[in-house]
Order: C-alpha cells, then structure tokens, then sequence
C-alpha cells in the first residue's frame, strides 16, 4: 500500500495554516481508506495568491506485501519488495525535477563537480553562469561529458554530490 | 460421464472442482449461502443455488438444500471438497438413495474410516503399520514389562477409563516402568475410580507423514507417494511438501506398496490419504481421510497427475487412469497454506480485498477465490489461498517459494503471509529438519 | 476497486468549511457504495467565485471477458464467464426479495401451487389468507412441504410459477 | 556467480529474468524509459535506473545510457530479453570492451546468425538441412531441368536481380518448367535488365517448426524439442505450442540431434533456436534466433527445465545443467500471446488497466506485467501478457486453455483474448491441421 501526497501552498499563506492543512489532508487521507478510495485530488482558492492543491492517492496498484519480509537469506536473497528504497528516492527527487529551473542529466552516468579531484568546482550556489558554460560533467562509459548551461542565470541550488550516479532526467542543478 | 456436478463447498477447492469440470466440459453448480452470493465459485460455475442462510450449518451442510438443489438443476454427482460433508456417511448414504452419485468412496468406507478404533483394527488386518499397544489392560507388573520390550521404549501407560492426560505416565526406560506403571494406576484409581492401565508406544519427535493413495472402487490402486505435513499449529496443517525431506525412494515404496495395497484389498473408490506419525524410520497410522485433501496439489505438482479429474473419472465409472509403474515423482513441491489470520495470534482477518495480485512465472500455482473488490466472509475457515511452488529440487523450490510470496499480494486484511517469509529464513526449514512440535515450539519463543 | 474523487471549490470558501468539504466527500462517497454507481460528478455554484467542482468514480470489479466468448464447444463447454444468466435473474428478482411484505423460500426445492394437477389453486392475488393458512407447497427431497403464512394478509403478488424451482430465500409472494 | 544483474528489457520478458535472479540470489537491476518509470519491472527489481525518454530508441535502445547504468551500479552481467539490443553484435562487442558479460552468444555468432547468407552458408557447412537452391545462376533450360529434378518438384524459378515478386515463376510440375524458365527469364530481363534466374524448392503449405538449442560454449549442446508456431498473422507469432503436432517422437529426435550438433560444432553458448519450414517431412532452414524466445514457457513446460536459469548459469561459466538423456518431453504446451489490440483489426489498444486478475489452478502459467491501475504506454510493443498452459496431452492442454481464457480478466484495454476463444473452436486448431497460411486465411473469412 503506498500513501502519497503532493502539498503545493501559495506564496503567502502563513505558516500557522500548515496545521489546518495537514489537519484537512489527514481527513482526506482516513476518508480514502474509509471508502476505498484510490485518489482525492482538491483544488482549494482561498484568495488571491492563496490556494490550496492537494492529491491525495492509495495504491491500488501491486504494493509490498504488507507486513516487513524478514531479512533475505541466500539462495533467495531477492525477495520482490515493488517499492524500493531506491524508488522512495526517485519519488523524493520529483520535487526539483519538477523545478521550472531544473536542469536535468540528458544521460545515465557519474555526476562531477569539477574537472579533476583537488580543482576548483564548475559552478558553485549564488555563482551566475553564461549560456553554454560547463557546470559539470557526467562520465559515461569512460567519457567525460561536459555538460553545458542551456541558458545564463544564478546557480540557485545543486541537486548532486560530487561523484553520484545520475539517472537520465535526474535534476543536476536549478538554476534561476 | 456425467453432464452436471454440483460442488457442496465454497471457497478456493469449489474452484478446483469447477476448473476441473470446464476442463472435462462438464457443467458445473454452485451452492452458496446468502453470504457467498458474490463469492468466486458462485461467478465462475455454470449454475449457482443459494441454499441457506450464513450459518455453515443451515447452508453448506444442509444435506435436503444440496440434494434439493441437485434435484432441481438435474445435477447427476456431487464433489464434496474438503470439510464440510466430505467426510459425512449419512450425507453419503443419502445421496446414494437419491441415486446421486457420490464423488468419493462408499458410505461404507467413510464410516469405517470415521471410527478410530475400526479404522485402526482395518489397518492392523491389512497390514498398516500402526501404533504398538498392549491390546487392552495390563494387569501387572511382569505383564507390562514384557509388552513394553516387546514394542521398545520408550512407552506411555495410560488409564483405560482415562482422558486429558490425567493416569498418563511416561517410561523412557526399563527402570522407569516400575514406577511410571504403580504411579499410573494410584492415579487412574484416584481420578477414575478405575486402576486398568493399558500400554501403548511413546513417540518423541514424530513427523507427519500422510501417503496419498487412489482407488478404482474395483480393487485396484495406487499410492503417490507421500507429503510431509509436520508443521502445525494447534493440528492445523501450514506447511506442507512432497517429497518428504525425511523419506528416501525405497521407503516411499515400502509404505506406499503397503498403503496401496491395503487400499486395494478394501475395494476403496477414489481419493483417500492415509496418515501417519514416522519416527526413526517406522511408520505408525494415525486415521485414513477418506476424501480430496487440501494439500493434495503438492503431489499433483510431483506426480503430473490431476487428482480431481482421476476422482471424477472414477465416480462415472470410466476408470482410473493411473497406473503404479507411471507413477514416479520428479522435483519439489511446497504448499503455503496463506489464511485471512492477523499474526502473531493468528485472530480471523475477515474484510474487504483492496487490492489481489496472484504471484505468476515458472513453477508458481495461485489457488484461491480470492478477487480485488471480494468481501471475505467472517462465517467460514480463514483459508483465503494455497501457494504451491514447484522446482527440480527442494532448494529450487524454497527459493521460488521466497520469490512467489514477495510476489503476493493481499491488501484489505491481514494474512500469514509473513508467516512463511520468516520460516524460510529458518535454517532447520531450509534443511527440512522439523517434527511436528516445531512449529509450535517456534511460534512460542518467536512471538 | 479503485474510486478516485476530484473536488475543486471555489475561492469564497472560508477555511473553517474543511468539514463540510470532508463530510460532502464522505456522503458522495457512501452514495457511490451504496449504489453500487461507478461514477458521480457534481458542480455546484454558491455565489460568485464560491463553486465546487467534485468527481467521484469508483472502478469496475473483475467481471466477464469483455467481448463475447465464442459458443462453446466439447471438450470445453464450460468457459468460465463470471456472471452467469442465473445470477442476472437471481439480481432481478432482488426487488421483491426486498419487499417488506415478501414471503421467501425457507428452503431449496420445486414450487407448487396446488395440493396436485388439476386441484384448485392454495391462493389467487386478492384472497385474503389467515395465518398459518396453506400458501404454497415446496417439494424437496421428494417431501412435499407446506408453506403457511407467517401472518394474516392479502395476496398481492405471487412470485413463482407451478413447478418452478426455487433456491433458498428466493421470494414466494407478496402478502400486504 | 554473479552478485548483480542489469536486465536492458522492459515488460514481461523482464519480470521473467527477475524471476530467475531472485531465485538464484542475484540483485537485479532494472532499467526503464521515464514512461515506464511505474512499470512492474522497475517496482520488481531491487534497484532500477531511468536510461531516456520513452522512444525505444533514446532509452532501450541506447547502448551508451545502459552501459553506464551498469556503471553506476555495478552489475557484472547483462541479460537483453528478446527484441531490442538482445541479437545487437555491435552491443555485445561494446560490453566485451567493457567487461561486462553478456547473458548469451558472443557477438561472432550473433553477427554471424544475422546475415542470412552467412547464416545459411554456416548451417549447410553444418548439415542442416536448408531450402534447396540452384546454388546462383541457372544458364539453359537443361541445367535448370537437371536442378529441378535433383530436389524435386514444385520449383520456384526467380530472377537473379528480382525482389517484389517480379521476375518469380512457379513450376507445379516437369511439364511447367519449360514455360516457368522463359517467362521468368523475359520479365527478369523486362523488369531489371538482367535474364540471369536461379531456381529453389518451392513449398506450399509448410508449418514454422522451430528447434530450442542450448549450448555451453565449450563445444557441448542439447536440443529441447521443437516448438510448432505456425499460426502467424503478418509475420508474428500468436499461438505457439510444443511438441508440434506434426513431429513423431522419431523425427524430433532426428533433427534435434542436427541441430544439437551443429551448435556444438560452432561453439555456441546460451541459449538459440534454429527455425524450419517444414513440409511432407522435411525440414528447410529459415534463420537461427540468438536470443531467448517469446515462446520459450511452452518448452519450459514440456521439458521441465529453467532456460533464463541455465542462460544466467552458462553466462557465468559454472556450465549447463542439462544433459541430452536427461531432457524427455512430456505432455503437451500452448502458449496463447495477449496483445493489447483491438480486434478484428488488431489496432493497438494502450491504455489503463481497470481490472486485471489472472488466471489460476493446476497447469496454468502467466507471465505478465501487468496489475490493476497500470497504465499500459503506447510506445512499445502491444504483448502483454502470455498465457501458458500444459496438459497431459494436447486435447487436456486444449480444455484448459480454455478455460483459463475464461477466468483471464483484462479490463479497460481490448485484447486479442476473444482471438483465441474463436480459435478454440475451430476443428483444424483442434485437429492441430494447420500451416503458416491458416491463420491468415482465417482471418481473412472471419472478418
């Protein structure tokens, strides 16, 4: 059974509404299970710049059996557990991949900050960049591969560590 | 061959049968209580009659509902199942003087095999190995001493008039009988007002060991060998496989010449189990079921037979068509028996299927009634499914075991599931080393 | 069974009304169990900038091949198609099952009329019957079984035809 | 053995390979298009990496992206399915450089199966029988009745430059050929300037008969039968089943052991099929598939054995567990192809699945991708799921696929399910009467 929820809160809504809100999505949550639901999605206007997007979503989709599987023993260590840590992250990563601003791997491979070990990185949080300046590189199958800004802005956030694997359309950096 | 059957059950073996009569293109009829109107059996039979209302008693063993409800689909034979009237010889009895034919043996071999003490003087006259007893009373001291080394210790003496363990004493050796046979009579005499004591084997670590045997009603039949039904909880089998980890190919053929023939010999029709404790290479019969047993798609998976079908076959008269020197066993079998049980106290899980996904892939077999959307009912036994996985060999089987049950999915109720994760990671079930106290003794310092 | 719910409201709605949207959710829910709908979709304007956009589906159970099967054929005839004709008169006769005034089948067996051919029926819609009174005969295992009234009352409908098998609880007729 | 494996498929050829490393206690990988990324063999892997966008060719197709996602996560060994990279010598040369091992041939024999000259060339140097031809250009009448005459009639005479069916005469008889060779001479001459002809064996009602080989790489190899997949619609296989009900147990043994042979000869590791036409009793070389199957359950089945498990096993160097005395088919195997099409046109039918259960009970294998609340993508191939069921004999294996058909629900996408009801019904697919052009036929008359 997997529970997602997707929050997305305008600008100005004060922080001392989170409360109501996580209040609200909880009640939608109970209400979803309580009728078997798999999906409640609300479009909430409050005001002007104040609005409210929740989807709240039960899978009826194959889950993991529901009680945690012992520790795996050979010979049959890989016991078919459909959610994966490594999906988990894949789902955290959505957020920024999301990101208007977000500059994704056009490949699967190793992120690097910089040219070689002990060099200055490419790009660094608060740095502006030009068009078609390398803000990092991505090794694959033996090659480096620059990858170049597709546009000038601010470097507002970098998504990888020096040295990660990258999926393809992974967000490397947001840039604004 | 018949035309219609109708199936008295519900559940994951009303769908074996069904299956078994599409395959045959024999019509098939559901009965069904007013809770299992939307029940699998009842969608997937060529007919269905609802013959009463939740209660197992009014409905499904309501013997004038199903013979009325044959009467009125001209339904010509009744498939039992398991449980409810499968093991009933008035019900049998019944529908032989309707001339319903009955899938399964004679009334006469059920109420044979229904009395322990028949049942067990049959199979001593056939040759059925059986528990050793003192055959009665023993009126000494000296009487006993030459019964118990007659049979090997150690022995138990036990109050004839006795029950509930009370005027029960164990002798592990000769020098405990002296004692374990004065303490036994004081005590039958204090609790029963009766000092006779008769002697029987004790048997200390015993496995589970039923032989699976086919008749043609005609005095010829069949073993396929065994299944080892050792882990149990509360004598609910969980866990069943064939081959034994325990028996090898001679012994299989010693115990299932000696079953088949005995099975022979009684003239017996159809399916029949004949169930043993085994210790130290010995057989001792405990009772004979008399119908299909739940576990039976384990030897169906190491014999490539389909028993239904042989059982149908032989009701109809057509013949059986197994034959003793066709029959080898080849690879592994497991069954996982998954119930509707919330562990670690195996409470019935009764509720609402939120999401059903059967395990698929090489050597995996799904039975089960279950379907996403389905209700299980809280008026029957909590069996909701059997997972039967089949490899070249016992590991291969284990592994795929672990591979079908992470594929398993049952959303909306609790299940044992987890049960058998846990078990498989059990070193003494990976080598196949358990009794039937194991389980027990298992669940004890595990939960 | 998947149900999916979509709500949007309008702007005006004040914040204090996130029960109201939960039990609003809830009823329309209850409705579409109750039902057994698979889809119930409302718009609903309260007044300018106040709208409320709400979409309740619930899906389908596993149900027969979607295209006809073939006719069948030996060795085969028996194709599984989960919903039988039997079933779909058994759902028909539902109603007068339900109805306050039906008398049911206590038993499975073959329905008769009369006492034997040629006799006068027990009872014609509009007698008037006394409890206890001889309504109908059901034979089952080859013992013809009287039907009494449970209760005084006038024969409004009866239900099954001479000779017709009934299953257990199957309504009789209808005693006002 | 290997610690991890990347499976570079997608669907459920992937599931099947995640099956077998679970099994054996290998990490499986999975990697998947961003339209895939909820697909069930991303959820059934233990780890899974996003290799492009949905077009087959930016992601299941990128050699660069799927090497690196070896990379990155350290799987030893790569299994391709069947169809995108699985017969690609040029990727298999590529993992060679970059030590990372191939489950299946080297890339020599993949290219060397691949051009159908050499192909064929290799198989005739081999002994297996191909389809007789005048071996290039035939000058006179005298030559081409000498040819004719050493293989028999009918004869096909084609222009040497042809293609299209132009410059392509038919000789039924002795009589034909007179006027078969100069007329396909004058349109050879007409069409493509050039009168050169050469002259085959023409076949008219042949059936696709194909052979499972298995070879470990160190000149030791085993046939497992042949596979009967004659029902075709343009080119692809729908229907598939072992044995061919056209093949005795003697001619089965016959052409396996050529085509064991042959494969041992040349080395072949893994897992390959060599497939046939076959008429009047002969068999006629068409081409050898370097990869595992669609169809290869039906085998699996027949001959009780794990071909993804053996592939892994030879792959790894720890040799092959089958040996030819041990491999003895019995019962009978059909494999019914579930394609999200809609009929009578087949047009794809992407979409969500509203409902899916599967069928179950004795002798019934499903290998699917699917689950309830999947969305099916439209960039990929329409199979989704196979369906394999076995039997006794073929008539058992008839009645139970149909009646697992009835029990298959697939609800919210139209498949090719009611294909095979009708199919059922048919006397020649009961008969097993059919060739390569039935299907076609029938399809033909019933739409």
């Amino acid at each position: 059974m997997q529970l997602a929820a997707k929050i997305r809160t305008g600008d100005r809504m004060s922080k001392n509404n989170h409360q109501a809100d996580v209040e609200f999505i909880a009640a939608l949550a109970a209400l979803l299970r309580e009728h078997d639901l798999t999906e409640v999605e609300v479009r909430r206007e409050y005001g002007e710049d104040d609005a409210l997007d929740v989807r709240v979503a039960r899978g009826v989709m194959p889950t993991a059996p529901v009680m945690a599987a012992p520790a795996p023993l050979p010979p049959a260590a890989a016991s078919a557990a459909p959610h994966q840590p490594a999906k988990a992250e894949a789902a955290a990563s959505d957020d920024p991949a999301q990101h208007p601003g977000a500059i994704t791997s056009p490949m699967v491979g190793t992120a690097y900050l910089q040219a070689e070990p002990g060099s200055p990185a490419f790009v660094q949080v608060g740095d502006t960049v030009t068009e078609g300046q390398t803000v990092l590189i991505i090794e694959a199958m033996k090659t480096m591969n620059q990858i170049p800004a597709p546009r000038a802005g601010k470097v507002k956030r970098i998504l990888v560590e020096d040295g990660s694997p990258v999926e393809f359309g992974a967000p490397l950096l947001i840039l604004e | 061959m018949f035309k219609k059957i109708l199936i008295a059950n519900r559940g994951e073996i009303a769908l074996r049968v069904i299956r078994a009569c599409q395959e045959m293109g024999i019509a098939s009829v559901a009965v069904h209580s007013t809770a299992d109107a939307d029940a699998m059996h009842v969608r997937m039979a060529d007919e269905s009659v609802c013959i009463g209302p939740p209660s197992g008693t009014l409905s499904y063993l309501s013997v004038p509902n199903i013979i009325s409800a044959c009467e009125i689909t001209g339904a010509e034979a009744i498939h039992p199942g398991y449980g409810f009237l499968s093991e009933n010889a008035a019900f049998v009895q019944a529908l032989e003087d309707h001339e319903i034919t009955f899938i399964g043996p004679s009334s006469a071999h059920i109420r044979m095999m229904g009395d322990k003490i028949t049942a067990k003087e049959t199979m001593i006259n056939l040759g059925v190995p059986c528990v050793p007893g003192s055959d009665g009373g023993v009126p000494d001291l000296a009487a006993a001493r030459k019964v118990a080394e007659s049979m090997g210790y150690p022995v138990i003496v036990k109050a004839t008039a006795g029950g509930g363990g009370r005027g029960m004493k164990l002798a592990k050796t000769a020098k405990d009988l002296d004692t374990a046979f004065s303490s036994a009579r004081s005590e039958a005499k204090a609790a029963f007002g009766n000092d006779e004591v008769y002697i029987e084997k004790y048997l200390q670590k015993p496995r589970h060991i039923e032989v699976q045997v086919f008749g043609d009603g005609k005095g010829r039949a069949v073993h396929l060998g065994e299944r080892d039904c050792s882990l149990q909880r509360r004598h609910q089998k969980v866990f069943e496989e064939a081959p034994s980890p325990a028996i090898d190919a001679e012994t299989r053929a010693r115990i299932g010449k000696t079953c088949a023939d005995a099975i022979a010999e009684m003239g017996y029709s159809g399916a029949g189990t004949i169930e043993f404790l085994y210790e130290d290479g010995e057989f001792y019969f405990i009772e004979m079921n008399t119908r299909l047993q739940v576990e039976h798609p384990v030897t169906e998976a190491v014999y490539d037979v389909d028993l239904v079908r042989e059982q149908i076959l032989v009701a109809a008269g057509e013949g059986m068509t197994m034959q003793q020197e066709n029959l080898l066993p080849r690879g592994h079998a497991i069954e996982c028996r998954i119930n509707a049980e919330k562990l670690p106290d195996f409470r019935p899980s009764p509720g609402r299927i939120a999401a059903f996904h059967a395990p698929g892939g090489l050597g995996v077999r799904m039975d089960s009634a279950l379907y996403q959307g389905y209700s299980i009912p809280p008026y029957y036994d909590s069996l909701i499914g059997k997972l039967i996985v089949f490899g070249q060999d016992r590991p291969t089987a284990l592994a795929r075991l672990r591979r079908a049950l992470g594929e398993l999915i049952v959303d909306g109720v609790d299940t044992t599931t987890p049960l058998f994760h846990a078990l498989l990671d059990e070193p003494d079930i990976q080598t196949g080393n358990y009794t039937i106290h194991w389980l027990e003794k298992w669940l004890e310092s595990n939960t």
